[in-house]
């Protein structure tokens, strides 16, 4: 026992990890029916449980029980590979996401290539369940998830290498460390490249466009293509590319937190920070991410794409052109330092 | 579907749109033939609601068919009763009262209202965005209750007899309406706030689903669709019935026949019911709401009669042809919204699946209405 | 409006009839022969109107009915006569429902977006066998009237590209407004 | 059925299966499947005023996949009729079937001597679990319904009825 202490805190971590997707998945659910509800004019679930705090449960007990159908004309290994091929890559990223100082599961030199090698698994199982379910309106659905995917992907990663530029780390808990007020934080360091804002919002509708959210969810346009990818699965099925979706959301927002809005740390010295602050800013980013669906209606593949192309790239290479000239530029003028 | 067959080109499919489809609004089905996400060819079939409305026309008496006339497209279910009200009325020779008359327009302007912003709602939903049909419907609401306090139904109305209306409006009706129309005119901004200025909104829409004047007129479109194409045609103004011209209203119309031009010609449409109703509250008169000489048993004269009203969708004909008995011998409607998804074949072509889908949420259909 | 009526006329139309339009909800009727519908159609589109809709009438059973209101008003008239003269009144005369050919009539709607003129072109067809040209050549928009028509009536419009069940289900060989359509 | 022949349980699953039927009356998610007039009221349920969501049943879903229970709101014509039963097909177990308004149980007003159209009631199709009468019926009734609904699945009601 005493032997493997490194072990057991991995185990530990995975099992909480895994909690802690599968809870957020479940009440971020219950969060977005009543953020809806509010902006609707509802008031959301309200009868199961006080507040309706239950309803995630009796959703989940149903869709646990619910028959998983495999209708007959799909392919039986990737339509069942599919939905853990979005869910485990989302967990996984989970583990280098540090929740404060010390509450990370995995401290890894390279965890930002980590996230994003993990997060482009995630595209490659939207691509099998679209293409495995035979459904002609699942397969379109892949079709655009990939496109979409993949052209976001050029300007986050373009703004990441921005960011490693400017913190000259992959570790994001020094990320995080290097960031211990607001006017530190990354989104307000004019002094690194006066492009940080816009690189920050950059980064977020990246995040929107990869984690299939409104107004960049063509993969799962309802009026368009009926569910999209997930047209043919149900009960878990549906539920794991459902909880999938929920915690990517998390990863993209915990990202921009840990690379733009300080992580763990307290905007003001005199708080101390911790963990409470790292779920706060990512709630805060995932409400405003609720708040953005249901307020805009959705985008065309080719508005989308165009946007990524035309809009995204040039200006995130700006911005790596601005931040590089700077990092040389800075210390020749005010002397290396 | 045979050119699929001979096509050497192997990327194109079938894509069978409905009849279950949150896009259609109903069960309408499209073949759609596309190539990626281009639509080479479309072409709607109808029937998946065919309710057999022109044979229980001659099955039954005229009075009793008229149950049916809000059936056809309950969203604007006032309108139809109005119009085959009329063409009865017109064939028996029937006077109906000027109370009756100012009560008949703002139940149908009213009802109007509701359709076009449940179609607001439903059309914005169509483009991907949930909340303003909420909006729509909580503002609809109101509306229902106001005609239901009169009508008795919130949905399929069968308000008008032969004659007049069947119940006069309660006491607070009135206040109640012009409180409601107050409202609107608040919420009115907030939804162009909200929708109409939108950019991903006006990018969806601007330029996409073209129909020319020309095309509307090859093939009989009306309504909203022929108003947004430039041209100036509502049976309203064009051949004025019941006491419409009594009331300063305009026709909206705008020359370029897309998607936004449909779209804005109906919130324009809201704001004119509104200045029609409140002027109908202004003068409403007072006197009796049915015509005190109207038989029990309606026998027109042997003979073809038609009659149009404007609709929340285009143009609503009643064709009856009456042998002298007391049932129709043939009773044809005809329904704005089928000649205007007619269009929709030549329209669609060669446009991308979500624009396509937009345009058809754009001609706001009410497949009942389509079917019969 | 003389112009469109000469128009007609050099169809030539069977008869062109001004109606009566507080009546009747119509201003012109036209009653033409199943060949002339399209050159009907073509007067229409040159003149800028617009096909509002196509339907079918069954007649079966009127000219019958016709000839049996005759029969019995002269037979009430003989009546009438036999006992003013104070005669035996004579035997009624029964009708004569020999040689019938039962009709079917196509009506078509035409109205014009910017004046008020409502135009209504009538041509009856022969009951068995119904047929008559397609007009979807002249408006495209026809061509799911004549569906419609083809539905209910059976009535064919040769030309038009598609003419199978539309509304009904796509196996349907019954023609529901028929008047002798019986489930 | 007589009780009488059911041997006793060696294993209980009662309570258990008390659980799921609370979880899943708790949980019943609509297919967003409309036929006609009726379909505007089931929107309207769904909508601010009378807002289903209280009870968790607004997730329409679209795809008959993910559905629990399909409110047939509508005329069925023979047409639609297999298209109707293929959804009915395609729902995964366990499923149930809500019957809304007087087309959907009966025909309605479409049924009538000599109708060649229509289909007289949905359960000429399927098993029907709960019927709502009505020409539409109005959006407190298909809440109702789905009260009922709830009742049948877990055996216990909601709220108190109210008495007519």
């Amino acid at each position: 026992m005493n032997a493997h202490p490194e072990i057991l805190r991995l185990l530990a971590f995975l099992a909480g990890l895994i909690i802690f997707a599968a809870l957020n998945a479940a009440y971020l659910v219950w969060l977005e029916r009543k953020v809806c509800g509010h902006i609707q004019r509802r008031i959301g679930p309200k009868e199961v449980g006080p507040f309706g705090l239950l309803q995630p449960l009796a959703d989940g007990i149903k869709l646990m029980t619910k028959q998983v159908l495999v209708p007959p004309q799909v392919d039986p290994v990737l339509f069942r590979l599919a939905p853990a091929l979005v869910l485990i890559p989302a967990i996984m990223s989970f583990v280098v996401i540090p929740f404060s100082a010390n509450l990370v599961a995995r401290e890894i030199n390279i965890g930002l290539l980590l996230v994003f090698a993990f997060a482009s698994v995630n595209v490659l199982g939207l691509l099998l369940g679209g293409w495995g379910s035979a459904n002609k309106y699942a397969v379109i659905s892949a079709a655009r998830c990939v496109s979409q995917n993949v052209a976001y992907e050029i300007p986050m990663l373009i703004t990441v290498i921005t960011m490693v530029m400017i913190t000259g780390t992959m570790n994001l808990n020094e990320i995080v460390l290097q960031q211990p007020d607001i006017s530190q934080w990354y989104v307000f360091r004019f002094t690194a490249s006066p492009l940080m804002p816009v690189a920050f919002l950059v980064f977020f509708i990246c995040s929107l466009a990869e984690t299939n959210r409104a107004p960049f969810d063509l993969g799962e346009a309802e009026s368009e293509l009926i569910a999209g990818f997930h047209t043919e699965y149900s009960g878990m099925g549906f539920g794991l590319f459902f909880m999938g979706e929920y915690a990517n959301i998390v990863i993209g927002a915990s990202l921009a937190t840990v690379l733009f809005l300080g992580g763990w740390q307290s905007p003001v010295s005199f708080i101390p920070g911790g963990w409470w602050w790292f779920l706060a800013k990512v709630y805060f980013l995932i409400f405003t991410i609720m708040w953005i669906r249901w307020t805009y209606p959705r985008t065309t593949l080719w508005g989308l794409l165009n946007l990524s192309w035309k809009v995204l790239i040039p200006i995130s290479l700006l911005n790596l052109l601005v931040t590089g000239g700077m990092l040389k530029l800075m210390p020749l003028i005010f002397g290396a330092g | 579907m045979i050119d699929l067959a001979l096509s050497q080109n192997k990327e194109i499919f079938v894509l069978n749109l409905g009849p279950q489809h949150p896009a259609t609004h109903g069960v309408l089905r499209v073949k759609l033939l596309m190539d990626g996400e281009y639509i080479v060819s479309a072409e709607p079939v109808l029937g998946y609601i065919h309710r057999m409305h022109e044979k229980m026309g001659e099955n039954r008496t005229w009075a009793q068919f008229m149950p049916n006339t809000g059936r056809l497209d309950y969203l604007g279910a006032l309108s139809y009763n109005h119009g085959y009200a009329r063409v009865v009325e017109r064939a028996a020779g029937i006077e109906v009262p000027e109370r009756a008359e100012y009560l008949r327009v703002i139940t149908v302007e009213l009802n109007r209202i509701a359709s076009h912003l449940l179609w607001f709602g439903a059309f914005v939903l169509d483009l991907g965005g949930f909340t303003p049909l909420l909006y729509a419907f909580d503002d609809r609401e109101m509306i229902l209750d106001l005609l239901e306090s009169v009508t008795g139904a919130r949905l399929t109305f069968c308000y008008f007899r032969f004659g007049g209306v069947y119940n006069d409006i309660d006491d607070n009706f009135v206040p109640g309406t012009r409180a409601f129309i107050k409202r609107l005119r608040k919420r009115m901004p907030e939804y162009h706030n909200l929708v109409t200025k939108n950019i991903i909104i006006i990018k969806r829409l601007r330029d996409v689903g073209p129909i020319s004047a020309g095309m509307c007129r090859r093939y009989g479109a009306t309504g909203p669709v022929a108003r947004g194409s430039g041209i100036n045609y509502d049976v309203r103004k064009n051949e004025p019935y019941s006491v419409y011209p009594e009331f300063d209203f305009d026709i909206p119309v705008y020359e370029d026949g897309d998607s936004m031009a449909r779209y804005m010609v109906r919130m324009d449409e809201i704001e004119q019911s509104m200045r029609i109703v409140e002027q109908a509250l202004d003068r409403l008169p007072d006197g009796p709401v049915m015509a005190e000489k109207v038989p029990k048993i309606i026998k027109p004269k042997p003979g073809d009669y038609y009659s149009v009203v404007e609709a929340a969708r285009g143009t609503f004909g009643v064709r009856v042809v009456s042998d002298g008995t007391n049932t129709p011998y043939r009773l044809k409607l005809r329904s704005p919204t089928f000649s205007n998804l007619s269009l929709y074949g030549e329209a669609a072509r060669g446009m991308l699946l979500a624009d396509a889908l937009a345009l058809m949420g754009s001609l706001d259909l009410v497949i009942p209405e389509i079917d019969r | 409006m003389e112009n469109l009526i000469a128009q007609f006329e050099a169809i030539p139309a069977l008869a062109v009839k001004e109606a009566d339009y507080p009546v009747r909800g119509y201003h012109l009727e036209v009653t033409v022969a199943p060949e002339a519908v399209v050159a009907a159609a073509e007067v229409m589109d040159v003149a800028g109107y617009t096909l509002e809709a196509i339907t079918g009438i069954d007649w079966l059973g009127e000219e019958a009915r016709r000839r049996e209101a005759g029969v019995k008003a002269r037979n009430a008239a003989a009546v009438k006569a036999a006992k003013e003269a104070e005669e035996e009144p004579p035997e009624p005369e029964t009708a004569d429902l020999s040689g019938i050919t039962e009709e079917m009539e196509v009506v078509y709607d035409y109205t014009h977006y910017d004046h008020l003129f409502r135009v209504m072109v009538r041509c009856r067809v022969a009951r068995d066998n119904p047929g008559l040209p397609s007009i979807h050549q002249v408006f495209a928009g026809a061509d799911w009237h004549e569906k419609e028509t083809h539905d209910f009536f059976g009535i064919v419009f040769s030309g038009n590209p598609d003419l199978v069940p539309f509304i009904l289900p796509e196996d349907a060989d019954y023609h529901p407004l028929l008047k002798d359509f019986s489930t | 059925m007589g009780k009488e022949n059911i041997p006793e349980a060696i294993v209980r699953f009662a309570p258990l299966d008390k659980l799921l039927g609370i979880g899943r009356a708790n949980s019943l998610w609509p297919m967003t499947f409309g036929l006609a007039c009726c379909a505007i009221e089931m929107m309207a349920a769904g909508a601010a005023r009378f807002d289903l969501a209280r009870f968790g049943a607004e997730v329409f879903r679209p795809s008959p996949r993910q559905c629990d229970v399909m409110i047939v709101a509508g005329t069925i014509s023979k047409k639609m009729a297999p298209a109707v039963q293929t959804l009915y097909d395609q729902m995964p177990e366990p499923k149930w079937v809500i019957a809304m308004g007087n087309c959907a149980i009966s025909g309605g007003p479409f049924s009538f001597k000599g109708q060649y159209g229509i289909v007289e009631g949905v359960d000429e199709l399927f098993p029907v679990d709960i019927y709502i009468p009505g020409c539409p019926p109005r959006p407190e009734a298909l809440i109702e319904g789905i009260l009922e609904l709830e009742e049948k699945i877990t055996g216990n009601r909601r709220w108190p009825r109210v008495e007519a």
